[in-house]
């Protein structure tokens, strides 16, 4: 009885926050301020073509950084919680299954090699080819090609760490530009490209870790 | 025309979302979570984001998608702990 | 910063240092303690003459800090401060002695006295106190420093004295802080002054300021225990007889009680005190207190109780000779801070030496006390006819100035209540005395910790504060008249308080 | 203006993320020394900033030297600097206590320093940002280190606890989130400098909206009455280093943060939910001292203070008209910062000592750990509000500002739960006092435990004689 | 009615369902699925309602992909705790926390 009251509100309430939101968003007159001029305007400066990529690494690269820092975090916490656990025997899959990864998985690192260099002056980046290769790493360890990670030994922590230690290093660099991540308009391009690069393996490796970090407790 | 189809993508998104937290078994649930995530894909595109469209087919549904198959794998037999 | 500022700060740090250090003492270390908590207290003895000379003298001493703005730790040494603080210093060191004598080879020593130390830094801070908010910060440490003290046995039972003693303080330091952030609101600042700083508020304030004035009132009334507030004292006897000595017969009890001195003269301002009709109620509110501690006492059979219930009586002279409008009052109440404060140490120490000596802790167990330890009997006669009233002792003058105060100020009904409270007092000291002197000897004592060598029937360090605290009684009975007694130092007050009028 | 490569802002922020990284790649447990040398110099660019701040120096870093409303900027006032003061100096000797709290190889502080150091880094940008996506992003960056922090390494309740708290802080920061995206939406922008002027007295509803958003998910993080059911468990279960940080600085943050927006961008919206607030905040202090009392276990008793001491840091919203009103916001930040860490620091080397952790083991505490205790009880007599404590400034500023404005009702709670306080702190104390039974044994414990969580607690109540500065911090014009 | 409004509403409606999943759903599972679905409604508004007259804003395309990294890490994170959980009782929900 007490549990459908709860119900019946918490839905009332929902319902009701739809309907208000919705009525105060369609009243809505055009913003203030428009972002996309200054985005625009500054395009050539950013070193980049493609403005979202600007956005991400440029104007607002400072977001991104800390972004990062979050997903290593996670990774640590994840690390910190499941503890030292054995790295469980890759049940080997079908082999057609198993040809099929052997297969899929080239093509997937070049997607992401080819997303990587598009993201300057087209749809992609670090991030979506970071998340392509992850997806090759899990699609093997489905297929029965690559065991669960065990706890990091130094070499594998040193990746993970790379791209953000290097994202920070250079943005701390900047500074002597005048602030955090000021790029000079020159060096930008190039800069960011190097920043995308050591992200993309960083990237890969902590997706695919939040992954296989955890398909090692299975079994355990 | 557009709009139309807007509207139908939008209402398969809230049904999708919907039958996510409303199926009975769990796996169904997952998939639903993972075909919401490939439509929030489309309506990325519709919203001509295609940078958070690749995002979101990869990581959104890819990855988070297969974490939670993962999971379900294991949470699927219970076992007791020490 | 010049000696009229570190002065004042001497005389703190010459009791909180050595509690810090001791604190950090082993308990084995007895000749180290010793040595600090003696010259610490001899040393604060030293700044005070100072400070009195300077005062006497009509220098200034004092310093300021200001926590927030607005917000001032103020320290100030006056003629009222003086006649508290030289009181605690001269005791501290007799007690201090005395408590040495008393905790030989008992545990947590250390923990003792540097909770110890930290109360008389209290309490030397209260007296200096030169605003509201300063005396409450040293009111609530006071507080504090205590509570270990009471509990210090660690027993069940002195954990609910303990206790007790908390849940009466606390309340009563909640009511004093919001009397004072009261004042402070409607004042700006709560700095004391000679003819009181309320009467700056137009008359319309006057109903605000009977709010404040029993807020504050109450809260000092805890620490005076004054009746009904005044159950935490009896209870608080579980603790060392130095405990109950320095601080439930000196300190604490006093802290209240000059409290209530500060307020109605310095805050208030006597003459607006009366005005707003505060004065009476006040000393109807004393005498009550006065009656039903001197009936309470009667009734106990425990020595340290009976002696407990008395100060619930006897600190209320104090307050009921401040609310008698008029000098001579004012004189009678001051001069019995001082007295009622020596002559009340004597009884507890003897009280502490008959319970080390031969366990004795009950009334019915006193036959014959006087035969075994006649010294110790002899300062405690003079303790009790000091209390009585009895001439020749501190008692006698104190009573003689209370009742022509309330004469002077036409209270007849308060000359019958001092009356009454002698006769009382007689009637439960007499019977003591009897005991101890013309019953024969009892069989076996209760227990006999402390044989007797010769002529010394206890610990020298035991029996000579009371014998010295004695002394000291007939000495301000018999010498009133010179001008180096508390007497004298109460006239010089009363002078400053009542800006403009004429002093006996 | 600050030489650019010394800039104490921006590494304020830098300092930790590359400590924290570099104790990830040394491995679990490694990297105590790191920490505790990054945050002394942490501690130093943070007393270096507040100095320049009180000068009158504006310190505004646009990154990437953009500006708003393209770029992103940090800014630095005098809440700012005073909350980065604070965070630093109680991290540092926790950092020192932590080291010799975690044994080697203990799965608990396996991911301890890095993730301490992206915590404390979060914070730290969290307090510079003037960008309200930079700031969900700090938000997530803290909400998920105290996460981690929570559950490393520990059992069951602890992990339930940690996801109770995971599902509390994600939910908040996703209502702020919706919040930011609303009023980016009505005006473009989401830089505090920009908004300011454009958020005038008559906003649309979607603001509103967008501010009950806002604050109620950030009242959702810093666990205000009834949104605290989170708190307890979280700060009770962890390991005691991490209950401090927790207690101590997390909770400020979220907290900090509606005050900034309240003082700043939304100060025509937000001053309508003042009452409703401060309500919430006394019935916190009153709830949260009654579990208090009744609590069985030490650290519960604590975790439970904590809901009660933050309760006094929402009775201001009604006040925020005096000038007084907002010290002593910070005030109470401090003083509860200062004392709240000592206490559990005190706490952890107790449930060593007594392998318990239960209130009614502590018996004889006092004989045998007479130094912690003694922490214990300076930490009371700060939270108590006792005098000459922080802690009792705070609540002499609470009671001035709101006897200006007449609010009588505010000066009862405060001294109300000042009583209630001393109710749970002698709880303790008083089984402290007892003679040790027979049975039960110490077990001895470091000194360096013992002696940090007296720093902290001292600081806490000698903060009290330091007030004046704080203030002039905060009434520094940048 | 814009496409923009049409996916602004929409998201507004997904955060409130995913909302109340959270609070009513005790399955730690689908509290981490309608954790997700509340994060992708705000993506929306965020997205949808500033370009509300189809004009696409690079600004929150950049933050919606911040998010979105966010959103899986917290995803991870949750997992591996059900996970722990899992491994040490046995249980998918919380059990209620007790203090003694």
């Amino acid at each position: 009885m007490k549990r459908m009251m709860v119900v019946a509100f918490v839905v009332t309430l929902a319902l009701a926050f739809v309907f208000f939101l919705s009525a105060a968003m369609l009243e809505l007159a055009p913003a203030a301020i428009d972002l996309r001029v200054p985005v625009s305007a500054h395009l050539t400066e950013s070193g980049v073509s493609h403005p979202v990529t600007a956005v991400l690494l440029n104007y607002r690269g400072y977001d991104t950084l800390l972004e990062i820092a979050v997903l290593l975090l996670a990774l640590v916490a994840i690390l910190a919680v499941v503890g030292e656990a054995p790295v469980a025997p890759s049940r080997a899959a079908h082999p057609v299954l198993q040809t099929l990864g052997r297969l899929v998985t080239p093509l997937m690192v070049v997607v992401a090699v080819y997303l990587l260099w598009a993201g300057a002056f087209r749809p992609g980046g670090a991030f979506q080819a970071g998340a392509v290769l992850a997806a090759a790493a899990v699609l093997l360890h489905l297929v029965g090609l690559l065991a669960g990670w065990s706890s990091p030994r130094l070499r594998l922590r040193i990746g993970l760490a790379a791209g953000f230690a290097l994202f920070l290093a250079v943005a701390a660099a900047l500074l002597k530009q005048g602030s955090l991540l000021q790029y000079p308009p020159d060096a930008a391009g190039t800069l960011i490209l190097l920043i995308e690069c050591g992200l993309t393996v960083s990237l890969a490796l902590i997706l695919a870790g939040l992954f296989l970090f955890l398909a090692r407790e299975e079994g355990a | 025309m557009t709009l139309a189809f807007d509207l139908l993508l939008a209402l398969s998104l809230l049904w999708s979302g919907w039958r996510t937290l409303a199926t009975p078994r769990l796996d169904r649930a997952i998939v639903m979570f993972i075909t919401f995530g490939l439509l929030m894909t489309l309506a990325w595109a519709r919203l001509s984001a295609p940078d958070i469209g690749l995002a979101e087919a990869a990581i959104g549904a890819g990855l988070t998608g297969a974490l939670l198959l993962d999971a379900y794998g294991v949470l699927r037999r219970p076992r007791k702990g020490p | 910063m010049t000696s009229y500022e570190l002065v004042p700060l001497a005389v703190l740090a010459s009791s909180l240092l050595p509690g810090l250090i001791i604190f950090a003492l082993p308990d084995g270390w007895v000749g180290v303690r010793t040595s600090l908590n003696v010259f610490a207290a001899i040393g604060k003895l030293g700044l005070v003459a100072l400070l009195l000379d300077g005062v006497a003298a009509g220098e200034n001493y004092g310093v300021r800090y200001a926590v927030l703005p607005g917000l001032e730790l103020s320290l100030q040494a006056d003629a009222l401060g003086m006649l508290f603080i030289t009181l605690s210093a001269v005791l501290w060191l007799f007690t201090t002695l005395y408590a040495i004598g008393y905790l030989e080879d008992k545990p947590r020593r250390s923990r003792f006295f540097g909770f110890f130390n930290l109360c008389v830094t209290a309490t030397m801070g209260i007296s200096m106190a030169a605003n509201l908010f300063t005396f409450f910060v040293f009111y609530e440490l006071l507080t504090l420093s205590t509570f270990p003290l009471v509990v210090h046995r660690g027993t069940d039972k002195a954990m609910k004295g303990g206790t007790i003693y908390l849940a009466y303080t606390l309340l009563g330091g909640t009511a004093l802080l919001t009397g004072i952030v009261w004042l402070h609101h409607l004042l700006g600042h709560t700095e004391f002054a000679h003819a009181g700083i309320a009467a700056a508020l137009g008359p319309e304030y006057a109903g605000q300021l009977k709010i404040i004035f029993l807020l504050l009132i109450t809260g000092l009334g805890v620490k005076t225990a004054m009746v009904p507030l005044h159950g935490w004292l009896p209870q608080a006897m579980v603790a060392p007889a130095p405990v109950s000595a320095l601080l439930h017969a000196v300190a604490v009890v006093k802290a209240g009680a000059f409290g209530i001195v500060r307020i109605v003269y310095e805050v208030y301002g006597v003459e607006f005190a009366q005005s707003l009709e505060l004065l009476l109620p006040l000393a109807i509110f004393a005498s009550v207190t006065i009656v039903w501690g001197s009936l309470r006492a009667l009734f106990q059979d425990d020595l340290k109780k009976r002696l407990a219930f008395s100060t619930v009586s006897q600190v209320s002279y104090i307050v009921l000779g401040v609310a008698l409008f008029g000098p001579i009052g004012t004189i009678g109440g001051l001069v019995h801070l001082v007295h009622q404060g020596i002559m009340k140490i004597t009884l507890f120490f003897c009280a502490g030496n008959y319970a080390e000596t031969l366990g004795i802790h009950k009334v019915s167990e006193m036959d014959g006390a006087g035969r075994r330890m006649p010294l110790t009997t002899l300062a405690f006669s003079i303790g009790a006819l000091g209390m009585m009233g009895a001439p020749l002792t501190a008692g006698a003058v104190s009573k003689a100035w209370l009742i022509d105060g309330a004469l002077a100020a036409s209270m007849d009904w308060a000359v019958w209540v001092l009356w009454t409270s002698s006769l009382l007092n007689a009637a439960y000291f007499l019977p003591i005395l009897w005991r101890a002197w013309f019953r024969p000897v009892p069989v076996a004592w209760p227990e006999e910790h402390i044989p007797r060598h010769g002529w010394r029937e206890t610990a020298w360090l035991l029996l000579l504060p009371p014998l010295v605290t004695a002394a000291a009684t007939l000495a301000a009975g018999t010498l009133s008249d010179s001008d180096v007694t508390p007497l004298a130092w109460a006239k010089l007050i009363a002078e400053r308080e009542y800006v403009g009028r004429s002093v006996p | 203006m600050n030489e650019p490569l010394i800039d104490p802002l921006v590494w304020l922020i830098l300092l930790p993320l590359a400590w924290a990284t570099l104790a990830f790649v040394l491995g679990p447990g490694r990297g105590g020394w790191l920490a505790i040398a990054g945050l002394v110099a942490q501690c130093w660019l943070a007393f270096n900033l507040a100095q320049q701040v009180s000068a009158g120096v504006a310190v505004v870093h646009a990154v990437g030297g953009w500006g708003a409303p393209l770029g992103i900027d940090l800014a630095v006032d005098g809440l700012s600097a005073a909350m980065l003061l604070l965070t630093q100096t109680v991290a540092l000797p926790l950092a020192i206590y932590a080291r010799s709290y975690f044994k080697a190889s203990d799965p608990a502080g396996a991911g301890f320093w890095p993730l301490t150091g992206f915590l404390i880094a979060g914070m730290n940008a969290l307090f510079v940002s003037a960008d309200l996506f930079n700031l969900y992003v700090t938000l997530e960056l803290v909400g998920l280190a105290a996460v981690g922090l929570v559950a490393a390494g520990g059992g069951a309740q602890q992990v339930a606890a940690a996801l109770r708290y995971l599902f509390a802080t994600l939910v908040g920061s996703g209502a702020y989130l919706l919040g930011v995206a609303l009023i980016y939406g009505v005006y473009g922008t989401v830089s505090i400098a920009t908004l300011l002027p454009l958020v005038t007295n008559e906003v649309p509803r979607l603001v509103w909206i967008a501010s009950a958003l806002i604050v109620s998910g950030l009242i959702l993080k810093t666990a205000l009455f009834p949104f605290h059911f989170w708190l307890p468990p979280a700060h009770g279960g962890a390991p005691a280093p991490v209950s401090a940080l927790l207690s101590a600085l997390v909770v400020k943050a979220s907290f900090y943060l509606i005050l900034r927006l309240w003082l700043g961008p939304l100060q025509s919206v937000l001053p309508a939910f003042g009452w409703l607030l401060a309500l919430l905040g006394a019935a916190a202090i009153f709830w949260g001292s009654w579990q208090a009392i009744r609590a069985v276990k030490l650290k519960r008793l604590i975790a439970y203070s904590t809901v009660a001491q933050l309760g006094y840091l929402f009775l201001i919203f009604p006040l925020l008209a005096a000038p007084a009103a907002l010290q002593a916001a910070v005030m109470q930040a401090f003083a509860h910062g200062l004392a709240k860490a000592g206490m559990f620091a005190a706490a952890g080397v107790l449930i060593k000592a007594t392998g318990q952790d239960t209130v009614a083991g502590l018996a004889g505490a006092v004989e045998r750990l007479p130094v912690t205790m003694f922490a214990f009880a300076l930490s009371g007599i700060t939270l108590m509000g006792l005098p000459p404590s922080s802690g009792f400034l705070a609540k002499w500023q609470i009671i001035q500002a709101a006897l200006a404005q007449g609010h009588w009702i505010i000066v009862v709670v405060v001294l109300a739960g000042g009583l209630l306080a001393a109710v749970y702190v002698f709880r303790v104390l008083r089984l402290g006092f007892l003679s040790t039974p027979e049975n039960v044994t110490f077990t001895p414990v470091s000194r360096v435990l013992e002696w940090s969580a007296f720093a902290l607690a001292a600081a806490s109540v000698l903060l009290g004689l330091r007030g004046v500065e704080l203030i002039q911090l905060l009434g520094a014009r940048t | 009615m814009t496409t923009g409004f049409v996916f602004a509403i929409t998201g507004g409606a997904l955060f409130a369902l995913g909302a109340a999943g959270i609070v009513l759903i005790g399955d730690l599972m689908r509290r981490i699925l309608a954790f997700n679905l509340m994060g992708s409604g705000a993506f929306l508004v965020l997205v949808g309602l500033a370009q509300r007259y189809d004009v696409a804003d690079p600004v929150p395309h950049a933050m919606v992909l911040t998010g979105i990294v966010v959103a899986v890490a917290a995803t991870a994170l949750a997992l591996a705790l059900v996970r722990k959980l899992h491994a040490l009782t046995g249980e998918i929900e919380l059990p209620d926390d007790a203090d003694e």
